[in-house]
């Protein structure tokens, strides 16, 4: 059986919810007769028709606001965002309409938003970004980001099946770089819960999305020096796994959080705080974070190279912090 | 026909005959109930303290939530604004909940957990008003999009007053609509002012209809304050909508008699404005038809007036009692819980 | 003299800053013959006129995109919200482009967006928000949040006469509640230092906003328990004042950061993980995070008193802190 | 004056004798230079994965920022969208910069910080585009009211797609703009297509300009693959807006004669649409008129053309030496440094 893409898995994921669910539609810039930027629903128009499969205007804002609407009146919209950069263009309709309506007066909104994140492309400022701080305190919101094409796919389908608004970041450099034999049966990953990558007593990387190739590699170069990284893939960061953060805090009392997002303000800064509060006592070091600095992402290879967090970088404060 | 603009506002009432006498009487029930329940609330409990945070009323605007919702079929769905009491009321949601919302008591319709007209209920099929302007434009249509989709022969209508149509999501919901030619009707009550700023320094045109041929849809002028003429613009676009016809766009010239809520003393607006608008008042105006053409005397309204008067007390006694959310209601229904 | 409100503090230093320099210029809705909704710029439209004072339409990121335009043509538009939480209308134009156009291309943005934030007046979902956390992760903003009259004015004229663009967050609940003398002569507050509200050497609560009166009541509760708390009130969160930070941490060795933005993805996080990572070694306890939950700001006055932080709370975790 | 729609499409190209022979020749210099310019860069530098990312080019657009630019003076402002590297050249910035931008130096408009047509700079008085789109029509204002403010007789002028009007800033900003009569005019080039997305489902309307009398200001629709008829539509709107008769919104019809960007095929657009445009690609119909009248011929025209190879050639060798940024500029120039 061929191995299945994170890209394609992200589609046949899509495809079997629209199939086994008529509520089910797709709406967003050329994502019918274009089948999408990225090819995520290709095919899709020809299969489920245009009342199913909907290409809008630029108006980023009202798609997200019809989703709304229509999963109101019962459907289960997923609105694809050509670039997650945009999304920042429907951040009131998500933020005030679509996460406050439960809360508010008991109006569950199950839609799913969804769109390529993250930089290594040189897309530059605005086709590069990580925007899950952005959503990261807004209460009412779930946030994935699947670093596999497994959970890509099981995760696609559990955040249609969800009953809340559900944003799903896929990392674009992971689109077609990674891939793997998929279950041939239906299977959902669960929102929330986190996955560990490698086992490891000396140390953890906790991290997510396309960082968590960058962590396992340097858990590779430490292991040939006997140092032993565990690294967790959150999978999730809202609802974040506590249980499994606290759980490898506790197993190697030194801590890494890595992410793509720049440093402060980023999304680490929760998971420490979860961990210096509630696994005070395990730790044997200080608990570090790497990202990249707080720039905008740079466009040009070397700049963009600079930015992003690389193996080498890890491996160093990896080998500090095991030897503290 | 997507082009051109109608404008009824100078039309006088003629086709009263084409409305049946019940709904006639419905109306100004509703008109009426409407006043006494944003009376009491603004004047009495919001003055006496029982109810905190904005009170915002749609004193003299009456006709155009009752003369537009009174078209709906159970089944569509209705986005109503802040100033759209008269929506909630015809919809069969009780005073005693109203208030209640108001007063921030557990059986309010958002459980204390909103205030005011942010309140909602499916069950009633309308969708809960969100401060921010507009953002219910691209929610109707989505709203009317499910109905394409399903193939249902259903309405959304959608609310907002004139500033509200300076909004992007203004724009980008009406060309989604107008685009797919969704059963959705927008209607604007065009008081004059947003807040404290006035129509001209909302918009360099002078009608939110003059807007409807940018998006290729029908537009229509409809004085406000004639619930008749609203009646029958409204009844036009909803027919239209509902035989797939698509959007439309319609105006209702009125004015706002209060300050935009409870604590402010308009003191931007020329008295003399409201002085002219006074005389139209829209229930008075109403009645008067109502009265020429025999439907309904003095006396049949007063007595209506102390069934109306009768429903609030009860309501505000009843909601008065009622028990406040308690500290454990505070982390309930952030998110699904089966 | 008179003892000067936080909201005539805002106000005066706004109006100095437009008699000093020609090119400052206020625009908001309601801002001209209303005076803004909360009378901050009362007497402005009689005094600069409506080239200077502007009632705009309900077009929030209109607003914010012609202040952009603006600055670049060299003027120092502030823009009022009527409330902060209409700022998320305005946020693809705040952190796309004012936020991004000095590193993209070298064209400083020195604009200010201020406006009503925060709880405790009953305002409800949509008039009580603290929108930090949905900036705190975008390089080329700073954010402001002042707590005394003092700092109002003060950082008021420090962010009109930054180069760069500037949230300033007021609190709508400090208003008209505090207030003090002000110096006659023209001061600024250096955007990025914090102030040591009050000594102490067994515990610290680093916070800011609203949130500074309730750790100072706090405080009295504890010294007459004879814990002595610190205090320090950040006043900016970008930059923030990691020195004064990572001082009253390694002075108290136990810390609590206290904010009114709800708990997950909050800004209390970045700040824990400063201390997690640079003052470890001086950690005597786990670090503390006080916060609302994770929920919406809810209306109901009981609801709202649940939801906020509230002094006796913040004196027992402090005690149970303190004897760790 | 406000509401009416002029239509000069279908006029020829007469009044060419009141262009100086000097403006007409600079025209076509600066259409052939962009047009060589971005054809060594799609064609050649980015296929030799020279240019890395994104690269979008005006291929048979070029009449549009051309004969709308070579109307302004130094002291206006431009903010063009990602088809106007007219805009670059006529604005004097050189080849040899716009090459090293596309290829990430450090001696690029955005030192490597940004690629593509995501540049800009002051001293050329050139906003940069940012990718999402509108997001100019509110800044264009903001420079536009800037200039009112201080009496100054300077104009801003905007450009965007047709589809980036459904954008709700496109809305925003001139509504905005023609509120306060500010001397701003905003180009759209409507090439039928955003993206894979026809005009048909970007909005109800044939036009973008029948959207300009919802803001009460001129609208005027102008084929843009004329560059005489440009230049003429471009002056009027300038002129209008420099003497203080506020925004107004010009169309321009022409067709995108590429894929949305260098990686699309375009399958999704008919063939025959490409053979029909490219019958009227504007520097071949304006060659022929400046023949026809006498302006220049074929000789000059080739030695004119030998000319900007050259040009070419000098800034891309110029360019591939250049150095390309280092980490420690990474970190530098995120807040002012002094
Ligand atoms: C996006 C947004 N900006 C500002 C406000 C504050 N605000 C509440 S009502 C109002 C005026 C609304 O005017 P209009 O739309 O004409 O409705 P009216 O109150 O006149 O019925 C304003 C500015 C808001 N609710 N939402
Ligand atoms: C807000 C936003 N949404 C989506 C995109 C992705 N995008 C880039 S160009 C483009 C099509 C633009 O079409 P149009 O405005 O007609 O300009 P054209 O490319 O045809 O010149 C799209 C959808 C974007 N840049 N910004
Ligand atoms: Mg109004
Ligand atoms: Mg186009």
């Amino acid at each position: 059986m061929a191995k299945t893409t994170y890209v394609d898995a992200i589609r046949d994921g899509l495809w079997e919810e629209m199939e086994r669910d008529d509520r089910v539609f797709l709406l967003g810039e050329d994502v019918g007769i274009y089948g999408g930027a990225f090819k995520v629903s290709k095919g899709m128009l020809e299969r489920f028709g245009d009342l199913r499969v909907i290409d809008t205007p630029i108006c980023e804002s009202a798609i997200v606001g019809a989703a709304v609407g229509a999963a109101l009146a019962g459907m289960r919209p997923v609105v694809e965002m050509q670039f997650i950069d945009f999304i920042s263009c429907a951040f009131d309709q998500i933020v005030n309409f679509a996460a406050k309506c439960r809360y508010r007066w008991g109006a569950g909104i199950p839609i799913v938003v969804r769109g390529p994140c993250g930089g290594g492309v040189h897309g530059g400022p605005f086709h590069s970004q990580n925007v899950e701080s952005y959503f990261f305190n807004v209460p009412g919101l779930k946030i994935v980001c699947p670093s596999t094409a497994y959970d890509a796919k099981g995760l696609i389908k559990a955040a249609i099946r969800d009953e809340d608004p559900v944003l799903y970041f896929e990392h674009k450099y992971l689109y077609r770089r990674v891939k793997e034999d998929l279950p041939e049966e239906d299977f959902v990953v669960p929102i929330g819960k986190a996955a560990l990558r490698r086992e490891g007593a000396d140390l953890s990387i906790i991290t997510y999305g396309a960082m968590v190739y960058k962590a396992l590699d340097a858990a590779e170069e430490l292991a040939k020096e006997g140092v032993e990284v565990e690294v967790l893939d959150l999978r999730s960061l809202l609802p974040l796994d506590e249980e499994a953060i606290l759980a490898t805090a506790k197993k190697t009392s030194k801590i890494i959080v890595l992410h793509e997002s720049t440093l402060t303000g980023g999304p680490g800064g929760e998971i420490v705080a979860r961990i210096a509060q509630k696994a005070f006592e395990y730790l044997d070091g200080p608990i570090l974070r790497i990202a990249p600095p707080d720039t905008p992402v740079p466009y040009s290879p070397p700049l963009e190279e600079a930015f992003l967090p690389q193996v080498q970088g890890i491996v160093e404060k990896a080998r500090e912090l095991a030897a503290y | 026909m997507a082009r051109e603009r109608v404008n009824t506002t100078k039309k006088d009432p003629a086709q009263l005959g084409a409305i049946e006498r019940d709904t006639m009487v419905k109306m100004l029930h509703y008109m009426r109930l409407t006043r006494t329940l944003e009376d009491r609330i603004e004047r009495k409990l919001y003055r006496q303290g029982k109810i905190v945070g904005g009170v915002y009323v749609g004193l003299g605007q009456e006709a155009i939530s009752i003369g537009t919702a009174i078209h709906m079929r159970d089944d569509d769905v209705v986005a109503p604004s802040h100033r759209d009491m008269g929506v909630f009321l015809i919809r069969g949601v009780t005073p005693r909940r109203i208030i209640a919302q108001y007063m921030g008591r557990k059986s309010g319709l958002t459980g204390g957990k909103d205030g005011n007209m942010h309140m909602g209920d499916m069950k009633h099929n309308i969708i809960a008003f969100v401060s921010h302007l507009a953002d219910n434009v691209p929610v109707a249509a989505g709203v009317a999009l499910a109905f394409k989709q399903r193939g249902e022969k259903r309405v959304a209508l959608c609310y907002n007053g004139e500033g509200a149509t300076s909004r992007g999501d203004w724009h980008e919901g009406i060309n989604l609509a107008s685009i797919h030619k969704l059963p959705v009707v927008y209607f604007v009550n065009n008081n004059a002012y947003a807040y404290s700023t006035p129509v001209h320094l909302q918009m360099a045109v002078e009608n939110v209809a003059d807007r409807a041929p940018a998006y290729g849809i029908p537009g229509e002028i409809v004085d406000g304050n004639d619930i008749i003429a609203v009646y029958h613009a409204a009844k036009r676009a909803i027919d239209r909508a509902r035989d797939g016809g698509g959007p439309s766009l319609v105006e209702f010239k009125t004015f706002r008699m209060t300050g935009h809520s409870a604590h402010d003393d308009a003191g931007y607006v020329p008295r003399e404005l409201f002085e002219e608008w006074r005389s139209k008042d829209p229930i008075v105006r109403y009645e008067r038809v109502l009265a020429e053409k025999g439907v309904l005397g003095r006396e049949e309204i007063e007595k209506m007036q102390k069934e109306i008067d009768a429903i609030i007390d009860d309501a505000t006694e009843w909601a008065e009692k009622e028990p406040y959310p308690g500290a454990k209601d505070l982390t309930r229904g952030v998110y699904f819980e089966g």
